[in-house]
């Protein structure tokens, strides 16, 4: 199954930086509502530099590894940065499978281009990086009006 | 008719004739061995084969759950329901996420006028005592009984925007009647007994001139001409599927995104939520807030592949072929002077729809002997009583022409009718 | 499931591969080029050919808007759904004048729900606050959120019989939550999750002992028991076609008919009047009254068809069949330690709907898991969301049973099955 | 067309006893919600007898004539033979064709034999007849309970 390739167990096992953490500048909690999966997650912004991503996430490994990747590859990162990744990622799961991801960009990521061919399941990976996106918002960092996030 | 449809060229025999073959009713004979000649499409219409092809593939290949499934069936079943949800989309010039699916066009108009009571106390939809309703006296009960029930249940006033003796809108009344008290505005496009098509940009702007939210009863508009919601503009729009080729058992209402989004929920159950608790549930963004249960999947291909049918005619020459067949019709009866039709005689905005009554004889009696020649028309009030009571009678014949009408069909019609005067033993 | 079923015989090899030889769907292979298993017939179930040949055959023959017209199509049309109303009431038990075509149980559920904010002030029927509507935490949405709503828009309060940690209701909770207060008890009769089957007669006796109207939800019964309206003792039973070999876009609601006469309009429109005036209108009588629009006449038909067929093989035997494969079912996984079962374990009171989790495994991962071998399962919430709650999960894996499922499937679900705690490197 | 025979027509043209008479002890309105089709109908008993029955009829020949084979009938008889002519009429009505009539119960009824071929036009023949059936209601005649009027 190439859906469940080694480094989605590893991730969804082991998830990255998970857990909710002080302090934040916004916190937002989003639902799967076919299946009720959940995440809450939280941003810390240090001017154009995401500081931090915390998250606590209630799911299947799909969901839980790309929180986990999000939060691996964000983290630190300058906003503009982040953004781009997350532009990619929605990219590639909505792509039915035919982009299959940068790794440049998306970093462990292109682990999950294989959600892309089954539709039921996008929603599951794009949960996290719909969280964060919205985080943004609240928190009011500025997205690029480019972006289709 | 809209006059941007005259350029288009009409059927030729030979189109009309291969079309024709695509419907396997139109074969059956009737009454007495007569072949069945249908001039009842406004009621329902036949479906070209490829429609229930569309449908039997649906149930035999992708049968499932839509929505509810992760499995293989469930996902390539919900990739067809919303690809055909795009294509009807298209169809009348609206992105998918502005498509609701119900049952039919009443569903449709009934989850419109629900919204104005379901909505809570304080929102600017909710409707009480003060406010009003405007319709139209030519309305369908289906656009009409919804908006009574809707100012009973809200202590609302209803009023209506009379017709003339030709068929029109008195649109003179209007400025009276569409005030800052209106809170909606809800009118049809094209009227199923009169065949009057209305000048509906100019009543939603008026409409929108008064703040009030414009519905369109687009049931006779959407399988005869061109229809772009952008155009019209108004704010909801519903129509059927079994009228336009499609199945029974789907309707559509399309609505503006932003009025979409601030309409409550109507049906409720599967499929429509956010979150359940058993303190209180969040219901999705349209249109899936408004498509509770197990979604008709089936019916909703069947009708992407009736739109996609109608679009290889063109619904320009759509358009062209009935505007050909009404003026041959209204003037069959023209000649006829025991016939007085009711609705405008005149071709100009006018679709194929023609009510009328035969002087001395009853409806019912006039249907009668056009079904004994294999003619099936529509007789009764055509759920338009309040209009039939206007224009002082109990009940008119009428004939609707679809794509797949001949000439030769309306010939049949005529002479079948000049048994009426014979039968009931009138002076004609 | 009840005793009265364990006499009859089950499916023989031989008529099982004959009945699946009706499912063209059931030959279809998915992922890897697996046959497909179907397990998810508690969402919807697959149609045999005799169900697509009636819809079509109705469009291609009969084709017309029934209830409507004088001529001959719409005649034989009205007859046709007319028999199918008196078929599909002879199937639970009810003459036809208390079967209401709707779209699907979640309209059913609806129609019943909103009677009682739609009933004017003062009647029987209608809501305010200190009343109460009782339901159970095993619901369906269609019959949770429907109620939610109705407590919204009167003012009344929802209370809910808790379910024990077997999957059972709660009974010892009945007495202090079923009071005089109490106007409305719905619950289902089976789960679509846990496949508990309700004592129906009991509770129905306990409602009405408090003067409350009793609401059925047999979307899960009426598929694969023998039900039998008088025998429940109930005031209102919704199910859906879908579920039940029928074609989508078509439920029931059935209701004694003295309610039912009682019961206020609710989706208004076309065919469901008595007279109609601008300034008000009165309504026909019941089944008409709640089937505003054009009848879904080719659905009607279908479901009819369905209904032969299962008539055909006998629902005890249907009842017998799906028990055996759940005996099978529930014996496999009970041998894996990994797996635990949500809702009864034993065959007492139990339909074929079973839903597990594998520890350490989410549902979604567990579906993925079998889909890959074609094993069609649900994973989610089931539209039970607060159920799941009560059990402290988010989702379960379920399998569902149908007439045609065979205990081969079954084998292949269950080898499928062993293949999650390899992928997910579980100790097993 | 065997449904519009001589002996309906004329009854259509020259309605029997039509028309809204004084005194009565029970008026009833009917109408048949398709087409729109209204009865008023007005009885007069004396004793057991039917002793007037008169109506304003709005619809089609088919009905028409039925109120006035209605009026002609069952004006002057017993009530007791009155409701038989109404269940027979009803019978034959709802027989789909398989009930001829019978001239001596239902007289001049039976020249509307073939509307029960015309299932859609049997409520325009029964119209009147059920308005019938609902004004001795309503005048409180007793009605015996074997009759399925
Ligand atoms: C128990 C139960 N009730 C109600 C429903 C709703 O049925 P539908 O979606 O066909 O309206 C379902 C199925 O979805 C069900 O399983
Ligand atoms: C103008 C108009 N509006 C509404 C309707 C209702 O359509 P439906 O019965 O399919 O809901 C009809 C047809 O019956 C119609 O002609």
């Amino acid at each position: 199954m190439d859906l469940y390739q080694e480094l989605i167990l590893e991730h969804s096992k082991r998830p990255r930086r998970a857990g909710l953490r002080e302090p934040f500048d916004a916190e937002v909690h989003h639902v799967n509502p076919t299946c009720g999966d959940e995440v809450t997650l939280r941003i810390r912004l240090a001017g154009d530099v995401v500081e931090d991503v915390s998250y606590d996430s209630l799911g299947c490994s799909i969901s839980i590894a790309s929180a986990s990747i999000l939060a691996e590859q964000v983290t630190g990162r300058p906003l503009t940065e982040a953004l781009r990744t997350t532009e990619s990622m929605r990219a590639m799961l909505t792509s039915k499978g035919a982009d299959p991801g940068d790794e440049d960009i998306v970093g462990d990521g292109v682990a999950l281009a294989g959600v892309a061919k089954y539709p039921a399941r996008v929603k599951c990976a794009l949960l996290g990086w719909m969280a964060f996106t919205d985080a943004l918002n609240q928190a009011g960092a500025e997205i690029p009006k480019e972006s289709h996030v | 008719m809209p006059s941007h449809d005259t350029s288009a060229r009409d059927l030729a025999p030979e189109e009309l004739a291969a079309l024709r073959a695509d419907f396997p009713i139109l074969t059956r004979t009737v009454r007495n061995g007569n072949p069945l000649v249908y001039l009842d499409s406004g009621a329902t219409s036949h479906k070209p084969v490829a429609v229930l092809d569309a449908e039997r593939d649906f149930y035999t290949r992708l049968n499932s759950a839509v929505h509810r499934g992760a499995h293989q069936l469930s996902e390539e079943g919900t990739e067809a329901y919303e690809d055909a949800r795009a294509r009807i989309g298209r169809f009348v010039g609206a992105p998918a996420q502005e498509i609701v699916f119900t049952k039919n066009a009443t569903e449709s108009l009934n989850l419109a006028a629900y919204a104005f009571s379901n909505a809570p106390l304080g929102s600017r939809l909710r409707l009480g005592p003060g406010d009003e309703v405007l319709i139209t006296e030519m309305e369908h009960h289906a656009n009409l009984v919804p908006w009574q029930e809707l100012c009973r249940r809200t202590g609302a006033t209803l009023r209506w925007v009379p017709v003339t003796d030709e068929g029109r809108l008195d649109l003179d009344a209007l400025p009276a009647l569409l005030t800052e008290r209106t809170k909606v505005f809800a009118f049809t496009h094209a009227s199923n007994v009169l065949g009057t098509v209305n000048p509906v940009r100019r009543l939603a702007d008026a409409g929108h001139a008064v703040g009030a939210t414009v519905v369109l009863d687009a049931c006779q508009s959407v399988p005869h001409l061109p229809v772009d919601v952008a155009d019209l503009g108004v704010d909801l729009l519903a129509f059927s599927g079994h009228k336009m080729l499609g199945p029974m058992g789907i309707g559509v209402l399309w609505g503006r995104s932003g009025l979409l989004e601030e309409m409550p929920a109507f049906l409720t159950g599967g499929s429509m939520i956010e979150t359940v608790r058993m303190e209180g549930s969040t219901y999705a963004a349209p249109p899936q807030r408004f498509e509770a249960g197990v979604p008709v999947a089936a019916q909703a291909v069947g009708l992407a592949a009736a739109v996609d049918y109608l679009e290889r005619i063109g619904m320009d020459r759509v358009t062209a072929h009935e505007h050909a067949l009404t003026e041959r019709l209204l003037a069959g009866l023209a000649e006829r002077s025991w016939v007085r039709v009711v609705g405008p005689t005149d071709l100009e905005d006018r679709g194929g729809t023609v009510a009328f009554v035969v002087e001395g004889v009853h409806a019912h009696d006039v249907g009668q002997v056009l079904d004994d020649s294999g003619v099936a028309v529509r007789v009764g009030h055509h759920c338009a009583w309040p209009l039939h009571r206007r224009f002082g009678i109990a009940a008119t014949t009428r004939a609707t022409l679809a794509v797949y009408t001949t000439p030769d069909e309306i010939d049949t019609m005529l002479t079948a009718l000049d048994r009426v005067p014979e039968v009931f033993g009138l002076a004609s």
